[in-house]
């Protein structure tokens, strides 16, 4: 990490550089894309993966703090911070041109912060209106029903974006148009059967060719980050089961870990046991939904429910451990809430075995059905390059050939001591990505059956305060959800709330890149690619 | 030959004395004029009720395909759900849109309706139940059945909806392509019976159904028949027009209450159809099962009656539907060309080339052993 | 009896779709007419018996050159949008030579619609028949119209390729 | 003629693929559902007594329940599902007292995370797991969990420990 900082201080002298537990620099704006740049370029240990790229309200100043990691070595990580003291017209420099990732996650920063970003290419807000009053995630925002009343009366969509560019050192504001004036546009979305939730994808087409594709996204916005600002640590925790509610105990974990490494409080090793084994069965059970889901987009509705039947099992021992199905609030701070049942041992052990065996029929029934490798080899190529750009992780990252397991790079709970295999393929295409799920089943079967009988006795909940206050800092947590990389960040300033709280959803990464892997395919296969990049809209609109 | 055997069961007894007594009772433009609307009525019924049979059927089967029970709420083992959906789509509001072409919009679902409806007619459904025989009755099920593909590409237009337009595409691209097969192969037939009318078919079946005399090659032409016949009533894996994971519902997305269930039920019916015809001209229609010279087991053969023949060998035939239907998932419109284009025709072709050199050289099953049939 | 209500029936549709779709503007609406037409025709051919020619007709035309009508239609954008009525005289011209060809056809049929009864023998044809005239190389056989046919089909398949692979 | 026999080849790979699938629905034709057939498998049905239905204020055979109105659970719901009524009373020795009058708690808006369950330092109140709840009116799903003329248990008096979880 030596070398980084020379590095930095190589490219832009004047950098702050801190030295906490992740290397924090912080610069001036108009320095900010250069730095990103070299940190990018840097052959050594490229940072080329933006993890999170988190808007900020400091109060005096606006800004952005950027999480960098190495495509290389995930666990390598630097925080870039930049920030402008203009409330009033705030604009920072864009990195879209460097991270792919970070288009929309601007245009989030826009419509929440009212930052704008000089050169990106769309400036239009995310996941609000154009016409929203005021910027949400701003201290002083004013929260009046009255500002934006609802309304019932229908929009029409406009399809011309903002944006200021940057002509020869000069701020040109300009508008462009997304599509052109005799394109074919059809709406996928917001209410469609394939969307997986209320997602809006306003497609070109030419003939069945899918030519350009447009993302609408906010639909279901909570306005989750906002709402933690007021609601102490143990509150928060609900919601993180209802980002993505199919790895609604990753979600959950990646927060209890976050608050208990911040208030340093020690997790009883059982409940590190029980952990990472309800993870693994929540692995399982989001990636049979996946598989249930890709298969019925590509119109296979018998094998839909073969896979809502083996979720099935997974969901009874869930309910039977902790009295949830789906959103299982089993983490709490400082352990889980519940202890294991009597006979959990018995019904998981019994469903490893059962599961396999479903495995092999599932591979007899679709995995090479020549219909079925039709619509997936070959179809919604992305190439390594572009899964790092994009950020995307989880299945359909290791689909592309790249190794992005948090579970391997930092290994959290008892995922040090398992032996597992990072399933990785190097196709890029629908079928890795649909394999990529199947076998990582399988590796879960195989974690839970090392951890299932060495479940240590004790306690399964550390003593806590009972008002969890965590010192003043900002904590990054980085964890394996079924989907990718599960992020959160809290800025704490000694509170029993957090100052600013931000999560990383994987399925925003995921949905980013679907224009640019669905372009020239055709329409069904935009269903199909859809299917096996698995997003999960909820965890998209926070 | 065939009057040999004791038919008990059969409608004949009764159909001759109608029509005599009516006959001898009136003047013939009128028991003429009763004749035809009992048929029509008799046709009417029998549409609907099969409709509703194979609705529950499939729905049940699918069910068990599944992993589910099916319906089983309405009545015992929810045999009455069809009857009830039935009564549902009556009452159901047509809802009117705003900007189509009213006029085609509502005429679309009548050209589904009356096509399935006029090849419905030409079916012969047992011994003496066959409302119309014409000698070209092949071509005339062929014919009629492409005027659906009207209703489809009308609806898909009128309905004012990107999504129906692409899937009214779509049909037509599938339409246009697999009706071809299906026409050569039941040429194929065609060539090797030397006839096109379904009666003299079925009697040329009596002890060798058609799929077994040309052996190699009717088995082909079988098979291509069904796939073709199974995308020409748009029933998964063929189901592109309504694709419901990317179309939704296709080019009957707009439509709702009675307009909806014209499609329905034609597409429940057009199965059917394509399973008789398939009956009729390959596996022997309503022919009972015979053995050349074994006149027990063939009398044996012939208490049942022959309608419960061809309903049974079409119930196998629609089961066969079903099965494939719900173990694939759905080609891409390019995959579909290709299928029809790339290898079914082909095969088709050669096929029909390989049956007319079997009939010329007396290598069908009826030409190389005379005495067992 | 029977027969002449029936045909009557066919004729006034066959009248009034033949003016509905060529008045008609919008142009989906007027290949719907068109194949009301076509289906009359073929109701026609049932009336007099031929079942073969029945087929053919609902097959090709109805089923095979209608299908392909209405689909370039929908292939095409905004069909019938922006069709202006034509100028009065332009009418009254054309009203007038259909007039005249209406005369012209009428005079013809009407005096050589005697021979026709006597050429035309109401039974119905073998398939076989039909089969060996168009495949047969005697006199009255067509194989070689047939086969001309079959070759141009063959130029403009070839045609469209060609057209289709430019893009 | 490479071309030719891949022709063949993918015809026949494909066609086996085909069948193999259908194989696996045909077994699955004749295999027992394991569907359950609500409602008439109530008898049989086993809900897990961990699973959250209703929040429920145990009370005794004396009336009594445990709720002190602290008011901890109202404080940590994140929905602002409870409301805690108190009253002050004048006990028999002349004290005054804070003691419960009513706690109200609305299903509709309870997202169930047990929160108030595991914060709660008198064990007062606890999730069970009657699951039909389902009625035809919001205003029905706001329920108050004190019976009528309940009071607090004497906390001398109560021996036997407050029922836990499993």
């Amino acid at each position: 990490m030596e070398n980084i900082k020379k590095v930095i201080l190589n490219t832009v002298p004047e950098a702050v550089i801190e030295d906490k537990k992740i290397l924090t620099v912080t610069v001036e704006p108009n320095k900010l894309h250069q730095l990103a740049k070299a940190l990018r370029d840097n052959t050594a240990l490229p940072f080329d993966m933006l993890v999170k790229l988190i808007g900020m309200d400091w109060g005096e100043k606006l800004g952005v703090i950027y999480l960098l990691a190495s495509s290389t070595d995930l666990s390598k990580e630097i925080v870039l911070k930049t920030g402008t003291a203009d409330r009033e017209n705030p604009l920072l420099y864009t990195v879209t041109d460097l991270f792919e990732t970070a288009h929309f996650n601007e245009r989030e920063v826009y419509a929440l912060l009212g930052i704008r970003f000089i050169n990106n290419p769309d400036m239009r807000k995310f996941f609000l209106n154009s016409d929203w009053v005021g910027y949400p995630l701003r201290k002083d925002y004013d929260a009046n029903p009255e500002l934006n009343k609802l309304s019932l009366e229908s929009k029409d969509i406009i399809d011309i974006a903002p944006r200021i560019m940057e002509v020869d050192g000069k701020l040109v504001e300009e508008t462009v148009n997304i599509f052109a004036e005799d394109d074919y546009i059809i709406n996928i979305g917001p209410q469609h059967p394939s969307t997986h939730g209320v997602m809006h994808f306003r497609t070109s087409l030419d003939g069945e060719i899918v030519r350009k594709i447009d993302v609408h996204s906010g639909y279901i916005h909570r306005g989750i980050e906002k709402l933690s600002e007021n609601l102490t640590y143990p509150q928060i925790l609900h919601f993180t089961d209802r980002l993505d509610y199919l790895s609604a105990n990753i979600n959950r974990h990646a927060l209890c870990m976050c608050v208990e490494k911040a208030a340093e409080i020690e997790v009883p090793e059982r409940a590190q046991y029980i952990r990472t084994i309800m993870d693994e069965l929540n692995r399982i059970d989001s990636h049979l939904l996946a598989w249930a889901c890709q298969t019925n987009d590509l119109g296979a509705t018998t094998a839909f429910i073969y896979g809502m039947r083996e979720r099935e099992i997974i969901l009874h021992i869930f309910e039977k451990t902790c009295g949830g199905r789906l959103i299982i609030n089993q983490n709490v701070i400082g352990g889980v809430m519940f202890d294991i049942y009597a006979d959990f041992q018995k019904d998981v052990k019994s469903f490893i075995p059962y599961m396999r065996e479903k495995l092999v029929e599932y591979d007899r029934f679709f995995s090479h059905n020549v219909i079925a490798l039709g619509r997936m080899v070959g179809i919604g190529v992305m190439s390594k390059e572009d899964a790092i750009s994009y950020a995307v992780t989880g299945p359909a990252g290791r689909g592309s050939g790249w190794s992005c397991d948090i579970r391997k790079h930092q290994p959290y709970s008892m995922y040090s001591k398992v032996d597992f295999k990072e399933v990785i393929r190097t196709e890029g295409d629908s079928y890795a990505r649909y394999m990529n799920r199947l076998d990582e089943i399988e590796e879960s079967l195989h974690i839970i059956e090392q951890l299932i009988d060495n479940i240590p006795e004790g306690e399964v909940l550390a003593k806590t305060k009972a008002i969890i206050k965590l010192p003043e800092g900002e904590y990054f947590q980085r964890i394996e959800a079924c989907r990718g990389e599960f992020g959160v960040y809290i800025e704490s300033r000694g509170d029993k709330t957090p100052y600013r709280m931000k999560f990383r959803s994987p399925s925003m990464a995921l949905v980013s890149a679907m224009p640019l892997i669905c372009k020239n395919e055709k329409i069904s296969d935009f269903i199909g690619i859809g299917g096996s990049m698995d997003y999960v809209i909820p965890d998209i609109d926070r | 030959m065939l009057s040999n055997y004791s038919q008990p069961l059969e409608f004949t007894k009764l159909l001759g004395w109608l029509d005599t007594t009516l006959k001898a009772n009136m003047p013939e433009v009128w028991a003429n004029l009763i004749e035809f609307v009992i048929v029509a009525v008799a046709f009417l019924t029998a549409y609907a009720v099969i409709a509703l049979i194979l609705i529950y059927a499939e729905r049940k089967i699918t069910a068990f395909f599944q992993a589910r029970f099916g319906p089983n709420r309405v009545g015992k083992y929810g045999i009455f759900q069809s009857v009830a959906d039935m009564i549902k789509i009556l009452l159901k509001e047509i809802i009117h849109i705003n900007n189509v072409d009213k006029f085609l919009f509502y005429a679309a679902p009548f050209f589904m309706i009356v096509a399935s409806m006029l090849t419905f007619g030409a079916i012969p459904f047992g011994k003496m139940l066959h409302a119309v025989d014409f000698n070209i009755g092949v071509l005339y099920v062929t014919a009629v059945s492409s005027l659906g593909i009207i209703g489809v590409l009308l609806a898909g237009w009128s309905s004012n909806n990107k999504y129906s337009m692409i899937g009214a595409m779509r049909s037509g691209a599938q339409f246009v392509s697999y009706e071809l097969s299906a026409g050569f192969a039941l040429m194929t037939i065609v060539v090797l019976t030397g006839t096109m009318s379904f009666s003299e078919m079925i009697a040329k079946q009596e002890f060798c159904w058609n799929i077994f005399n040309g052996h190699i090659s009717s088995i082909v032409a079988f098979v291509i028949y069904l796939i073709s016949g199974h995308a020409e009533t748009n029933r998964g894996p063929f189901d592109l027009p309504e694709a419901e994971s990317e179309l939704t519902a296709g080019y009957h997305t707009e439509y709702s209450g009675l307009q909806f269930g014209f499609f329905y039920l034609a597409e429940y019916l057009n199965m059917f159809i394509i399973a008789s015809i398939a009956t009729t001209v390959f596996l022997g229609g309503w022919m009972p099962i015979q053995i050349h010279g074994l006149d027990i087991f063939n009398q044996f053969m012939w208490y049942i009656p022959s309608y419960v023949w061809f309903f049974g060998k079409t119930a196998v035939l629609i089961f066969l539907s079903l099965w494939v239907r719900w173990s694939f998932p759905r080609l891409r419109i390019d995959q579909l060309l290709n299928l029809e284009w790339k290898y079914l025709l082909p095969i088709n072709l050669v096929n029909i080339l390989v049956m007319v050199i079997l009939v010329l050289s007396g290598l069908t099953l009826t030409d190389l052993f005379p005495s067992l049939f | 009896m029977a027969q002449q209500i029936i045909f009557f029936i066919l004729a006034a549709m066959i009248a009034v779709f033949s003016v509905l779709a060529v008045t008609s503007k919008r142009i989906i609406r007027s290949a719907t007419y068109l194949l009301f037409v076509l289906l009359g025709t073929a109701g026609l051919y049932l009336l007099l018996g031929y079942h073969y020619l029945f087929a053919v007709q609902i097959a090709v035309y109805a089923g095979g050159v209608m299908v392909l009508f209405i689909f370039a239609i929908l292939l095409t954008n905004r069909p019938g949008e922006n069709v202006k009525t034509e100028r009065k005289d332009r009418r009254i011209a054309a009203g007038i030579t259909s007039l005249a060809g209406l005369a012209f056809c009428g005079h013809i049929i009407y005096w050589n619609v005697n021979k026709m009864y006597t050429l035309v023998v109401p039974a119905e044809q073998k398939i076989q028949d039909i089969g060996l005239t168009l495949m047969g190389t005697d006199k009255y056989q067509y194989l070689l119209p047939f086969e001309f046919i079959s070759v141009l089909l063959l130029a403009c398949i070839v045609g469209a390729i060609m057209i289709a692979r430019k893009r | 003629m490479e071309s030719i026999l891949k022709y063949f080849k993918g015809l026949f790979t494909g066609i086996k693929s085909l069948l193999f699938g259908m194989s696996v629905t045909w077994k699955e034709l004749w295999t027992k559902k394991v569907t359950q057939q609500y409602p008439e498998n109530r008898d049989t049905l086993v809900i897990s007594d961990r699973f959250r239905c209703e929040l429920t204020m145990p009370h005794d055979d004396n009336n009594e329940h445990a709720c002190t109105a602290c008011g901890i659970c109202q404080m940590n719901c994140p929905n602002g599902t409870i409301s805690v009524l108190s009253k002050m009373i004048e006990t028999e020795d002349g004290k005054k007292k804070k003691i419960l009058d009513t706690y109200t708690w609305d299903l509709g808006m309870c997202t169930f995370c047990n929160l108030c369950v595991i914060t709660c330092p008198s064990d007062a109140i606890k999730f069970n797991n009657q699951f039909e709840n389902a009625v035809f009116t919001r205003s029905k799903l706001v329920q108050t969990l004190n019976h009528e003329g309940s009071k607090l248990r004497d906390k001398k008096k109560d021996v036997k420990p407050a029922e836990t979880n499993a």
